[in-house]
């Protein structure tokens, strides 16, 4: 017999510990854990960073503690230039897939989405489940990298081959680390498309009366339209993989040319290519950037009409589209990464044309974004002033997209570190922000008390100086040519920047103290916050509409029937009404 | 209040990196290249067209945050709605889009379309972890064929040439540092004997991937004599950071006097 | 408690004295011979190219000038090949086969490696130093079926020695810094007696028992030679070896 | 009025209408499959860009192969008919002419693998490795043919046996027809993906 999507789930809250909290199916449970491991995620991916900037600064500091992590690596606490790169590799594989691709798509996304459709549960909660244990594997191996005798591998999250593929020969790291890490990549596919797959089905199929698309709250289509990226993209990332592993346990030659020496020994290896790793990378690894993105231009969007106390300036068509076509153009623009790599210079300036359009749906999302501060009735809670945090930085981030979109400056800035500010600036910290964001303004829904005010503006405050201290440093000393990737700086051109360096590496550590305070924060209002209503932000979606944390079914039982969009603000009065979207009122 | 640090903080953090950047306190070294100020003067363009953006998207915002930041005034509308908006961004960043990559088009084109002078000077470049070698033709004019099984660095054979047997070998010079004649067209030919690695002469405004497998040539013309790096920026294992080698450009008489020197040392 | 300290104690003296015991039962009780010889190089040698280390400055630095150059083929005074290891390749009972007790050491120093071939006992230590103002990174190649382990392990200037050791005879193991990739050492690992010829090519094997042996030259460039060797107390053998240069 | 009609009204009567009118697990499958065929077509990409780029591609099937091929084929796109019939049986007839039909889909499925076996083993017999081509050409095409087909193979024996599970599920009364039109769908998707593997990997590879 068929079940209705609302029965699917609700058979009855399960009992007992290990089926309510750690093989849960409900969405909440596991939208929870994802986040959780996210925050585990990053304050590992953060540690390496320090680790690697005080290397930066101090080449010759000894740092103990990871003598003792690591007695190959750092013997006596002082950084060998292998280790150095194993660091890199995990903090980029670390920040990239498991914080940024995790957090603000499968972490809230988990818990919000089905509410704010009004579904009592994703559409396959079993898949859910297998996405995040997946994912836990995939982090559970990238994790063992560390306690191998070898140590992570050290050809960086883009892995290029050959040297990621030619196996232990090319220096240490590259045996099995190299191996674990393409397991862990692996199973993060995997549990993505499962991930994005749900996404989709819940948000098309699981609607509650009246919740049409065009009711849809912005932080929905933000994650559904991630969601058909990341099927697309994870789908390419997979079998890339697996290639990659076939050529380092399987001895084919899909990425390895013939004829390499490598320590003066003739690799057994002909006819590889590889560019074509390369292209199947990037044909992942430039929508990942929007994965990425797409969430939180989709969370801010939500957030900012609660607090600004009106709508988005053209409703959620504008930005919605903006979006779309973005996750569109995204496909369409991988080249930009290989404008040096030996690809033909004609391709080089195909790929730089919608490289450069794809600035147009961005900046129409940013001038919504600002223009509907104007005549706007501010509220600063924190989670505004990280949304304005994320729109400042994404501004900053987008303006150096100008440079590396075009073959010929990318030719001189390409692998300098104006190009690690630069995703610093655009997927690494707006996302952050938009994701601290989402963070302050749904924690009192998901635990059902408040985050503390002032530590939250306290925490956003030093947080955004500091991130401007570090990344637009980057940028700068890109312009000066200083190169990526260096483990030590050597050459007469980078000595000179090492004060540079020292100034960022003050500032990166400084900001890496920042979240303590958020994480004080969050546990400590965990357990001691204020109750938070239902309500506390005056919000219209739904997931306002319902207990904090909300019952097992979402809405203990109530059929809710949706009468108007997310936005519905009462915009002329001097008193600014907001009407939940359940009520018949605001329409 | 809070809306006041805000317009405050923004505003202090775009006129920082403003200055940081019109006042060149980090900037590109003094180009020595023929191609170079094309680079340049794109970078050039580029700023100023990106710096408005920044500075106009950075301050509207500090802006709105500072007017509307306190309470009790009434909600407004942006008149016109998201119609001015949407059409500003197509018709002013589609204008800059346009402009750029035409500009930018020349420039590339400039650096990549030419055809490399048919007398420029050929250097055979190879990149190995972690160092680079090069190889003149010396008086033949010709280089030897390369056997990548003869490699061997403990004896410097880097190239894997086989002077024993190879007429075109014999007289081919391999060195340890770029050297090359000041004005004339140089044709570098890029190979890799075992991963990626990368050509990068920030004065020369030159940056180009070896991929393994691949020969890529890329051609310049130095216009100033002098001592410059060449390094890495390709990935290519634990001694990245220190995989470089020198580029000298020399007078024409001293760089016939080093090509002699080095044919010596073989 | 004290019963425990009081067996621990014990144990170690006895440890103790087994290790004196089989250190010097060889050399002291059993009267042992001598093998020497010289090793000489017949022809030309190999032209040695001077070494462009332009690469890194901070070779020069330490080399103060010198111009190193390759050492492939080492001829000192009147032919003598320097570089060879000297190996008694068969004949040995096992009893001899005592482990030099101090550690064998080799250097980076001006980026190359001091000595430029190393020989050491099987399970003997090995330090490496680095007396250079730059990073190299150590990699030994040993052949992958021969037992031994490929390892690859950077040094820093002014950090402390490595210290590695063999359990498997292999001679030689190329060692190879990638860093500096003219960089070149060769370490072999011996059970048993051996000499390693000098500048003017004469070496020495100490503490061989009396017995019939057969004895092997290696030289990185020309291979080995072998020869029967017959070694009486007393007098010590003489053996010479003579490569012909290519 | 068919069951699922029957399904998709009450879904109206709580749920916003699907954009397509079709239930979770069908839309989840479509979903699927259009992921799927993004890795597959990773997969052909590589083989493409692989034969493009080799001097000499080795072309090891004679007739006898292509003929296994066809038959191959043939098998496979039977076993879509069969399912067809699975699963109108499953709307209108009984539950034992609908397990018929799956089962018969099962068979043909395993009939299809162990002719595909029969060819992996013939090859590797002849000393084609993913890394060796003892006719001396691109050793990528060890590599391309056994990734490609492999990938396939593993679809359709999981297949298999998902028809095995919905077969028993339905039986049991556990599984309702849209199961059984979930894992047909999936089953018409293997099918048309082989409809490009066996031009791709079999004919341009005959001699």
């Amino acid at each position: 017999m068929h079940q209705t999507a609302r029965h699917a789930a609700v058979h009855h809250a399960p009992q007992g510990f290990i089926r309510k909290y750690v093989f849960s199916v409900d969405h909440k449970v596991i939208g929870i854990q994802y986040t959780v491991l996210s925050l585990v995620a990053v304050f590992v991916g953060m540690a390496l960073s320090w680790a690697m900037r005080i290397h930066l600064a101090w080449p010759d500091a000894h740092i103990p503690l990871l003598g003792m992590i690591s007695p190959n690596g750092a013997p006596g606490g002082l950084m060998t230039p292998e280790y150095y790169l194993s660091l890199m590799t995990m903090h980029g594989t670390i920040m990239a897939f498991f914080v940024l691709t995790a957090a603000p798509m499968a972490g809230y996304g988990n818990f919000m989405l089905p509410i704010q459709v009004g579904a009592a549960d994703m559409a396959f909660p079993r898949l859910n489940m297998a996405s995040f244990w997946t994912t836990l594997v995939g982090f559970v191996l990238a994790c063992a990298t560390f306690v191998i005798p070898d140590g992570p591998p050290l050809s960086g999250w883009t892995a290029y081959a050959p040297l990621s593929a030619v196996g232990p020969v090319a220096g240490p790291g590259q045996g099995w680390g190299q191996n674990l890490w393409g397991l862990s990549i692996v199973c993060f596919c995997i549990a993505s498309l499962l991930g994005a797959l749900n996404f989709i089905v819940t948000t098309l199929d699981l609607r509650t009366k009246g919740m049409k698309l065009s009711r849809l709250p912005l932080s929905t289509w933000g994650w559904f339209i991630d969601a058909w990226v990341s099927l697309l993209a994870f789908a390419v990332l997979l079998p890339t993989c697996l290639l990659l592993i076939l050529d380092r346990l399987g001895g084919t030659s899909f990425f390895i040319p013939g004829g390499l020496v490598i320590n003066d020994q003739m690799q057994p290896h002909s006819g590889g290519s590889p560019l074509l790793f390369q292209h199947l990378f990037w044909f992942f690894g430039h929508p990942e950037v929007y994965i990425i993105i797409l969430p939180a231009f989709g969370i801010v969007s939500h957030i900012m009409p609660t607090f600004i106390r009106k709508p988005l300036v053209g409703g959620w068509k504008v930005v919605t589209f903006a979006e779309i076509a973005v996750g569109t153009l995204s496909f369409v623009v991988w080249g930009h990464h290989m404008f040096v790599s030996g690809m033909s210079p004609f391709m080089a300036m195909v790929f730089s044309v919608p490289t450069l359009l794809i600035t147009i749906p961005s900046v129409i999302a940013v001038l919504v974004w600002v223009f509907s501060l104007y005549g706007a009735h501010l509220r600063f809670d924190t989670p505004l002033l990280f949304s304005l945090g994320f729109i400042s930085l994404f501004i900053s981030g987008g303006i150096g997209g100008f440079f590396l979109a075009q073959p010929s400056t990318d030719s001189y800035l390409h692998a300098t570190s104006f190009v690690v500010g630069h995703f610093h600036f655009t997927m690494g910290l707006s996302a952050i922000f938009a994701t601290f964001a989402g963070f302050y303004y749904w924690f009192p829904k998901m635990f059902g008390r408040m985050l503390n005010e002032k530590l939250g503006k306290l925490h956003f405050w030093l947080s955004f100086v500091l991130v401007y201290c570090v990344f637009m440093t980057m940028h700068l000393t890109g312009f000066a040519g200083a190169v990526r990737r260096y483990s030590a700086l050597v050459d007469d051109f980078m000595i000179a920047l090492i004060p540079a360096n020292k100034f960022m590496t003050v500032a990166a550590l400084l900001l890496g103290a920042t979240q303590f305070i958020f994480l004080f924060n969050v546990i400590w209002s965990r357990f001691k916050g204020p109750k938070a209503g239902d309500n506390p932000w005056g919000a219209t979606t739904l997931e306002w509409d319902t207990a904090s944390p909300p019952p097992f079914d979402n809405f203990g039982g109530r059929q809710l029937t949706v009468y108007h969009g997310p936005m519905e603000y009462d915009g002329e009065a001097s008193v600014m009404q907001t009407s939940p979207q359940p009520s018949v009122a605001g329409t | 209040m809070a809306g006041k640090i805000f317009a405050l903080v923004v505003l202090l953090i775009t006129l920082a990196t403003a200055y940081c950047v019109i006042a060149h306190v980090w900037w590109m070294p003094v180009d020595i290249s023929v191609h170079g100020p094309k680079i340049d003067h794109q970078i050039e363009e580029t700023v100023l067209v990106a710096g408005l953006l920044f500075i106009a998207g950075q301050l509207v915002l500090a802006a709105f945050a500072f007017l509307y930041g306190h309470g009790g005034n009434r909600i407004k509308q942006i008149p016109g709605g998201a119609k001015p908006l949407i059409i500003f961004a197509f018709v002013l960043v589609g204008t800059e889009v346009v402009a750029l990559s035409s500009i930018g088009a020349k420039a590339w084109g400039a650096v990549y379309f030419e055809a490399p002078d048919p007398a420029s000077l050929k250097i055979d470049v190879q990149a190995g972890q972690f160092a680079y070698y090069f190889r003149y033709p010396g008086p033949d004019g010709k280089f030897g064929a390369l056997h990548p099984d003869l490699i061997n660095e403990g004896n410097q054979n880097y190239f894997g040439i086989d002077a024993d047997h190879d007429a075109d070998a014999k007289d081919d010079i391999v060195t340890a540092e770029l050297a090359i004649p000041v004005d004339k067209p140089i044709l570098l030919s890029l190979h890799s004997k075992d991963v990626g690695h990368s050509f990068y002469v920030r004065e020369l405004r030159v940056q180009q991937d070896f991929v393994p497998g691949l020969n890529i040539p890329i051609h310049f013309t130095a216009t100033h004599t002098g001592r410059f790096e060449i390094v890495c920026t390709q990935l290519c294992g634990l001694g990245h950071y220190n995989m470089k080698a020198y580029l000298s450009v020399l007078s024409q008489s001293d760089f016939e006097d080093w090509l002699k020197k080095q044919a010596a040392a073989q | 408690m004290k019963m425990q300290f009081r067996i621990m104690a014990l144990t170690l003296c006895v440890l103790a004295l087994a290790v004196v015991f089989l250190r010097f039962t060889p050399a002291g009780a059993a009267a042992t011979g001598q093998i020497v010889g010289t090793v000489k190089l017949d022809g030309q040698a190999p032209h040695q190219k001077p070494i462009d280390m332009s690469k890194d400055p901070a070779c020069a630095q330490v080399r103060n000038g010198s111009i190193a150059s390759q050492e492939s083929v080492v001829v000192g005074a009147n032919g003598g090949l320097a570089n060879t290891v000297v190996y008694i390749s068969q004949g040995l009972t096992g009893n001899e086969a005592a482990i030099q007790s101090q550690a064998a050491s080799i250097d980076q120093k001006g980026c190359q490696y001091i000595p430029h071939v190393v020989a050491m006992n099987v399970g003997q230590h090995l330090t490496v130093l680095n007396s250079d103002k730059t990073a190299h990174n150590i990699h030994p190649q040993p052949n992958p079926t021969g037992g031994n382990a490929q390892w690859n392990k950077s040094q820093l200037a002014g950090s402390g020695p490595i210290d590695v050791s063999w359990a498997n005879e292999e001679i030689a193991i190329p060692v190879k810094c990638n860093i500096h990739p003219w960089m070149r050492a060769y370490i072999a690992v011996i059970k048993g007696p051996f000499g390693m010829s000098n500048d003017t090519g004469s070496f020495k094997l100490d503490n061989v028992p009396p017995g019939t042996y057969t004895l092997t030259a290696w030289q990185e460039t020309y291979g080995t030679q072998t020869q029967k060797v017959t070694v009486g107390t007393g007098k010590p053998s003489t053996t010479d070896f003579t490569f012909k240069a290519k | 009025m068919s069951q699922s009609a029957v399904a998709v009204s009450q879904h109206e009567v709580l749920m916003e209408a699907s954009p397509y009118g079709i239930d979770k697990k069908k839309l989840g499958m479509w979903v699927f499959i259009v992921s799927d065929a993004c890795t597959f077509a990773a997969f052909l990409f590589a083989y493409g860009y692989m034969r493009i780029g080799a001097p000499l591609w080795g072309t090891p099937f004679g007739p006898s192969s292509v003929l296994n091929g066809m038959v191959m084929t043939a098998v496979l796109l039977t076993s879509s008919f069969t399912m067809l019939a699975a699963v109108r049986a499953a709307q209108t007839a009984t539950k034992a002419e609908t397990n018929k039909w799956l089962g018969l889909t099962m068979l043909l499925g395993v009939i299809f693998a162990s002719l595909h076996l029969r060819e992996w083993f013939k090859l590797i017999a002849e000393g084609w490795r993913l890394f060796y081509n003892p006719t001396g050409g691109a050793p990528q095409f060890g590599a391309t043919f056994f990734s490609v087909t492999g990938l396939h193979l593993t679809h359709v024996v999981s297949g298999v046996i998902a028809i095995a599970f919905v077969a028993r599920g339905f039986y049991r009364g556990r599984y309702d027809q849209s199961h059984v039109e979930t894992v047909g769908l999936y089953w018409h998707f293997v099918d048309l993906v082989w409809m490009f593997v066996f031009p791709l990997m079999y004919l341009m590879n005959a001699h």
